[in-house]
């Protein structure tokens, strides 16, 4: 399909027409402060002019809208025989402005979600999700290593991709859905000068990105490995506080926690999923109090390993996106990047 | 009186219920004569003022509020007020606003809580509120829809009315946003019936009242532009007197007492008395109109010395309260909200922080050092000050209803406790002896 | 226990803002009232009876007068529930335990200093057993409420054992350390819907800590940040000031 | 991509119990009971043994819960629960005739047919004998398939003794040499006492023929592998069943992940030489 134009000060009165059709979710303005400068977070808007798509990006990525922080996967009742129903979330949304690395870690809980036992609570969500992508020139900042990972340019698992190209946004149509969203935006046909200005786009983009780590990531699964004995995850889980900081915030950590909620009635109630982290304390503890991952050291390390070997080996894709998330979040400062080159240089 | 003259009477109240905190009525009449007359104050002592020294001025209010559940925002607010003041920190007309809006929100929310949870029950005959689910719903519906109102009212603005969080030296952490302001408003709106509904039922119940009387002087803050409660440039009472916040020492004086652990407070009179009447008796002309006809509906007018009138007087506070929320909320809204962050520069001084809590006047008075550390403290809470004046009140209520049975004695000694709405775990550290410093 | 357990609530050295946060819990309460009977709570009603079956005990312990009433409560209680900060950890009250008492007292009480006798501030547990300890200051509502309901159906309640920062960030919180000020949530035993972080200032460590807190990396962080040694251990003593973590490192 | 449209959502979700009824419960002893269940749909459980289900108690959660009967033995499947918390505190209020909710089964269980033509080891120790049950009861109920069969079974104490009953009767079977040891006898205890590994000199093992089926407690399990590799039993002839943390079994939620293993996928039914490999599995 012939990618389109759309003026920038036509974008607003075209995420307003989609909000009343869809529930449109986009990054906004979270909080400003003096030290902490702007916060971004995706968010439902009604009035397109909201939507700050010049973010660089958001504290949680629009996982939440696939696998929310908290979600309720049944209802039942307790009198009598007990009945029990699903819970499923059929909103039809867009999602705007989802940048490369947030629509590749998308892609990947696809395939987990997907996979063996199809979760319907997730796919339900997401199937009924459309992603309109905004690609960027550069990093978010310099926390970011979304180049080493690969997941700065995405071919597919967007409906539309938008590129800035100073007035107006290219937007590039991948689906027949896209496009039909794209029929509620006042857009013009893409013209040569168009294609020109999204070639510099992609040649400054080029130039943008610069590589943090010192090896080839390709390699990490095989680094990784040799690492298992290394005291470089001692001395990094010194330092963590097993908050779970890193992983709760991260767009490809799907681990989660069941638990019964009851009403006060006390015969009804829920049965609630909320996302987990592997670092808490008693995430791999049994009834019996035993835990299978007691030191922080290797909890971190578990962390690490399905980051860059287990899901990579299990869905033959990285399970880290880049992102930098969960470094900006580390109030100890444990660093992606610094990890895998210390690991890289310790074996 | 003839069949009371050689009458005898021990009353003995072992923790007063329905009040916050422990205290013990104590009253003894032998052969028609007072011998005995107390309200003792058995809370476990906290020490707060020991507590805050060393601490930062940016934990003061955190510690302070912690004195009291009821008055958690009137503490935190004394407690900025007084480290405002003593490193010179101007804040903006929004934070005074969201500040004030706050004090209501804490005015209603204790008022409501005590009218119809802790003194509406007497009045209807009954043990508690519990009860009155059954025989009242509605009244309690109503109370609890006020409650929630009030307390809704201090979450959005400060996180959280027991024990605010968002309020700091020089404003606030956090700033509501416009839709916030406006749903706090609508919801007020949609509280005005609830609020004439109290003002009737209050009305009805007054008649059942005791009729007791005595004058004494009543004590309160005064602020020119409004009736004072967040907060005022000068005390003035009754009998005339006056001093500016700095000086609040002058009206409240403290003396010690051989009966009671704790020192009573008074100005010229044997005691003082601080509080929604007290308040009313001074600044009623600032009420506003919809309040000033509440009181006329209720009988309640200036200068009115029946004690057990204070209960109707945070009626009037509490219309009073939800009228000016609403105005204040207009004013946020027409000059839309901006995100401030609180400014400090630390600076050593003195400084002292007076407010109107529901229970009447507080006051902080810290010293920092020059690294805005508290070097002095000093805290009097409102029914410290009131303990002398409810022992006063003892000594005229009782020989008044000596013909009474002994359990209508001492619902009535209990009753009168009760509408002082006292808040004995504050009041037991305010005490103000010094040897350091 | 009998279709309608008997609750009662009780205090000790506290400003009583768990108990008013029971009678906050404007929502629920009358369908809480309808579900158990309460046969003492001197805050809100006229009745005290001692055939309780939950006994809700608010504020630490700070004289012996008030260790044999305690007693008693776990005597007469089937479940004794230690009911926010200053029942679970000693509280604010705590903070007068790093002062002699005497100063603390006669600062206070001047000559009548010996009225009031008053020793270290305790936690509930140092005394009696505790069956179920519901933390913060103030205790959080809706814990409070879950806590109830597990009550009431037989079921255990399970206090979080993570810190304040997992719920911070389900509440897509900014963390306040990105905007350069400090926090204790790392370290802090979560259950509160994030109040404090959500609210724009730190979290003051009212539910204590952690099972298994990294103490050392918080000293570290927050000494990094330009805070003194005796800063950190102030900051975490303004709740926890009888934890052995924190007073030894002191 | 995938596609996601080819994958219409399903109408089933995972996370919906199935019902059965209790159609037999006891107590095995004081922390144990046992229970035998129907599905309420007709539609059998159908599980292969050292499976597992997840139990659903609705208001309190989920447990998951092995397995200790054969599906070669009819329409029902078995559970033996342990008081050891919430759910299966709950658990042991029901009996006969009450419904609970069961999901599954899960994991791969047993695989009898790998077995087949060798001899078998079981090493029970406490709760372990529950999931090995089924797979004992397979190869009782399939005995022509399987050369020599030999039972260890340990407990703490004898009041701790799982299927008294069974075992007495596996003890008569002329086709199996069944011993029992515990840990701390009381009077009336006359059989072998000591840890589970004393048992091992008392029966012989032909390393080359023989399949190990060792479940019980990590502990256990670590003394009992070393006993049968250093009769010479290879590695992956060593099997056995490890407990983890589980929420969902559906090897989503990472509770129960060993390395890149999901125990409820691959496990709880490993041989040792994977488990090895593992380092974090015992
Ligand atoms: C594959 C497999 C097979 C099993 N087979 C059997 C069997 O046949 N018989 C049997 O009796 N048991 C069996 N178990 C063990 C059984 O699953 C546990 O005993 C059971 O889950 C305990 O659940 P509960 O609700 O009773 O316990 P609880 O302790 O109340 O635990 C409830 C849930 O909370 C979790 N939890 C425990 N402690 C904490 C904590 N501190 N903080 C937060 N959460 C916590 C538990 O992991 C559990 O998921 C098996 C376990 C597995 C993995
Ligand atoms: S965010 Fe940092 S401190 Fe927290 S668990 Fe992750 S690595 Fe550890
Ligand atoms: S603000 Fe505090 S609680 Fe929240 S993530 Fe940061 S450190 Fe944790
Ligand atoms: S954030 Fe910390 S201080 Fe605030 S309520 Fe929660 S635990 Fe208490």
């Amino acid at each position: 399909m012939l990618p389109k134009v759309l003026e920038k000060s036509k974008f607003a009165a075209f995420a307003t027409a989609l909000a009343g059709e869809y529930q449109v979710v986009g990054p906004q303005l979270k909080e400003q402060s003096k030290a902490g400068g702007e916060t971004f977070v995706f968010g439902p808007v009604t009035d397109g002019a909201a939507l700050r798509m010049d973010y660089n990006i958001t504290l949680l990525s629009p996982k939440k809208y696939f696998l929310p922080m908290r979600e309720t996967l049944l209802k039942y009742t307790t009198v009598g025989h007990p009945k029990a129903e699903a819970v499923m979330d059929t909103r039809q949304r867009v999602i705007v402005g989802a940048h490369p690395c947030d629509i590749y870690a998308t892609w990947l809980l696809d395939k987990v979600f997907s996979t063996d036992h199809k979760d319907p609570n997730y796919l339900s969500r997401r199937e009924r999700a459309l992603i309109i992508g905004l690609d960027c020139a550069k990093p978010c900042d310099e926390t970011s290593f979304c180049h080493d990972m690969g997941t700065n340019y995405v071919e597919s698992g967007f409906d539309l991709m938008m590129t800035d190209i100073g007035e107006a946004y290219f937007v590039e149509i991948a689906t027949e859905a896209g496009q039909a969203l794209l029929a509620k935006a006042e857009t013009r046909e893409a013209h040569n000068e168009d294609f020109a200005k999204r070639q510099a786009f992609m040649e400054r983009k080029q130039g943008g990105f610069h590589k943090r780590i010192p090896v080839d990531t390709k390699y990490l699964p095989e680094i990784l490995e040799e690492s298992y004995d290394s005291l470089v995850w001692e001395a990094i889980g010194r330092r963590c506080f097993s908050c779970g900081s890193c992983n709760l915030v991260c767009p490809t950590c799907y681990c989660f926690d069941i638990t019964d909620k009851l009403n006060l009635d006390l015969t009804s109630g829920t049965r609630e999923r909320t996302v987990d982290s592997c670092q808490l304390d008693n995430f791999a503890s049994v009834a019996g109090g035993e835990s299978f991952r007691e030191q922080r050291s290797s909890r971190l390390r578990h962390r690490f390993f399905r980051k860059a070997k287990y899901i990579q080996e299990a869905f033959g894709r990285k399970g880290c996106v880049g992102c930098g998330r969960c470094d900006r979040n580390c109030v100890a400062k444990i660093n992606s990047v610094e990890t895998y080159t210390q690991i890289a240089g310790s074996r | 009186m003839a069949t009371t003259a050689k009458k005898s009477v021990n009353v003995n109240v072992r923790y007063v219920t329905r009040v916050e905190g422990h205290g013990n009525i104590v009253v003894n009449v032998k052969n028609g004569k007072l011998e005995k007359c107390e309200l003792d104050i058995v809370e476990a002592p906290r020490f707060f003022e020991s507590m805050l020294l060393g601490r930062r001025w940016d934990e003061a209010s955190l510690i302070t509020s912690r004195i009291c559940g009821i008055c958690a925002v009137g503490h935190a607010s004394a407690s900025v007020l007084a480290t405002e003041d003593a490193m010179g920190i101007k804040v903006s007309e929004q934070t005074e606003r969201l500040r004030r809006l706050n004090v209501y929100g804490e005015t209603i929310q204790s008022h409501v809580l005590h009218v119809y949870f802790l003194a509406a029950p007497d009045l209807l005959g009954v043990g508690s509120v519990v009860p009155l689910v059954q025989t009242h719903p509605d009244v309690v519906k109503r109370a609890l829809k006020l409650k929630k109102l009030a307390n809704d009212m201090c979450g959005i603005i400060s996180g959280r009315k027991v024990h605010p969080i968002s309020m700091t030296p020089g404003g606030f952490t956090r700033i509501p946003t416009a839709a916030e302001i406006l749903y706090i408003k609508e919801r007020i709106l949609d509280c005005v019936g609830d609020v004439v509904a109290t003002v009737d039922l209050v009305a009805a119940l007054a008649g059942k009242l005791p009729n007791f009387t005595r004058e004494t002087e009543y004590e309160a803050l005064y602020c020119p532009d409004e009736y004072a409660l967040y907060r005022g440039t000068k005390l003035i009472t009754t009998d005339g007197a006056e001093c500016s916040n700095r000086d609040y020492k002058k009206i409240v004086k403290e003396k010690v007492v051989g009966h009671s652990s704790s020192k009573h407070v008074s100005n010229k009179r044997s005691s003082i008395m601080v509080g929604a009447l007290a308040r009313f008796n001074n600044n009623w002309k600032q009420l506003h109109p919809k309040a000033l006809e509440a009181a006329a509906k209720l009988g309640l007018k200036a200068p009115c010395t029946n004690t057990f009138y204070n209960n109707v007087a945070q009626v009037v506070e509490t219309v009073h309260s939800a009228y000016k929320a609403l105005e204040v909320c207009d004013e946020l809204l027409a000059a839309g909200l901006k995100d401030e962050t609180p400014e400090v520069q630390v600076k050593a001084g003195r400084g002292v922080g007076l407010t109107e809590v529901p229970r009447g006047l507080l006051v902080h008075d810290y010293t920092y050092d020059d690294r805005g550390v508290i070097t002095d403290a000093n805290l009097i809470i409102p029914t410290g000050q009131n303990l002398a004046n409810i022992e006063d009140d003892f000594r005229k209520f009782v020989p008044e209803v000596l013909d009474r049975s002994q359990e209508e004695i001492t619902l009535g000694l209990e009753m009168l406790v009760r509408a002082y709405d006292p808040c004995i775990s504050c009041s037991v550290h305010m005490l103000d002896v010094k040897f350091v410093g | 226990m009998s279709a309608k357990p008997k609750l009662a609530f009780f205090s000790f050295a506290s400003c009583e803002g768990c108990q008013l946060q029971v009678i906050n819990c404007e929502d629920e309460l009358v369908a809480l009232l309808g579900a158990v009977e309460i046969v003492n709570f001197r805050e809100a009603i006229d009745e005290r009876r001692d055939d309780y079956d939950i006994a809700f005990v608010e504020g630490s312990i700070t004289r012996p007068e008030d260790e044999h009433e305690v007693k008693e409560i776990r005597e007469r209680a089937k479940i004794l529930v230690a009911f926010g900060a200053c029942a679970t950890i000693g509280g604010i009250n705590a903070i007068k335990n790093f002062q002699p008492q005497e100063k603390v007292s006669q600062y206070v009480y001047g000559d009548q200093a010996a009225t009031f006798p008053s020793y270290p501030a305790r936690p509930v547990h140092d005394l009696v057993k505790v069956d179920l300890k519901l933390h913060g200051c103030p205790i959080s509502k809706s814990e409070f409420l879950e806590a109830c309901k597990c009550l009431l159906a037989g079921k255990q309640f399970t206090v979080p054992n993570y810190p304040v920062c997992v719920t911070c960030k389900l509440a897509e919180n900014v963390c306040l350390y990105q905007k350069g000020m400090t926090c204790l949530g790392v370290v802090t035993r979560a259950g509160c819907d994030p109040m404090c972080p959500t609210f724009g200032n730190k979290c003051i460590g009212c539910r204590g800590l952690i099972d298994h807190p990294n103490v050392n990396a918080a000293f570290d962080v927050l000494e990094d940040l330009g805070l003194t040694l005796e800063e950190v251990t102030k900051d975490f003593t303004m709740f926890d000031g009888c934890h052995k973590e924190i007073t030894e490192k002191k | 991509m995938t596609t996601l449209s080819e994958s219409p959502v399903l109408q089933e979700s995972p996370y919906v119990p199935r019902f059965g009824t209790i159609v037999e419960s006891r107590m095995l002893t004081a922390q144990e009971k046992f229970f035998r269940i129907v599905m309420e749909d007709g539609r059998p459980l159908d599980y292969k043994p050292g499976q597992f289900v997840e139990v659903s108690i609705f208001g309190i959660g989920e447990a998951p819960i092995s397995i200790c009967s054969s599906p070669t033995q009819g329409g029902f499947f078995e559970l033996t629960v342990r008081k050891a918390g919430m759910v299966t505190a709950k658990m042991h209020e029901l009996n006969t005739g009450d419904t609970v909710g069961i999901r599954g089964p899960f994991g791969n269980g047993f695989d009898p047919a790998a077995i087949k033509g060798q001899n078998v080891l079981f090493v029970a120790g406490g709760l372990g004998l529950a999931p090995a049950r089924g797979l004992i009861r397979w190869v009782f109920d399939r005995r022509a398939d399987y050369k020599d069969v030999t039972l260890l079974v340990g407990a703490r104490t004898p009041a701790d003794l799982l299927f008294r009953d069974e075992i007495k009767e596996w003890q008569s079977r002329p086709d199996c040499q069944t011993l029992v040891t515990v840990d701390r006898a009381d009077e009336t205890w006359t059989g072998n006492k000591g840890v589970i590994t004393r048992l091992f000199r008392k029966i012989k093992i032909d390393p080359a023929n023989t399949f190990a089926v060792i479940v019980g407690p990590p502990i256990m399990f670590k003394f009992a592998v070393l006993e049968v590799l250093s009769e010479g039993v290879p590695e992956n002839h060593v099997i056995c069943s490890l407990e983890r943390r589980m929420k969902c079994g559906l090897g989503k939620c990472g509770h129960c992940q060993i390395r890149n293993v999901y125990v409820c996928q691959e496990g709880p039914v490993f041989t040792y030489d994977f488990v090895k490999k593992l380092r974090e599995g015992i």
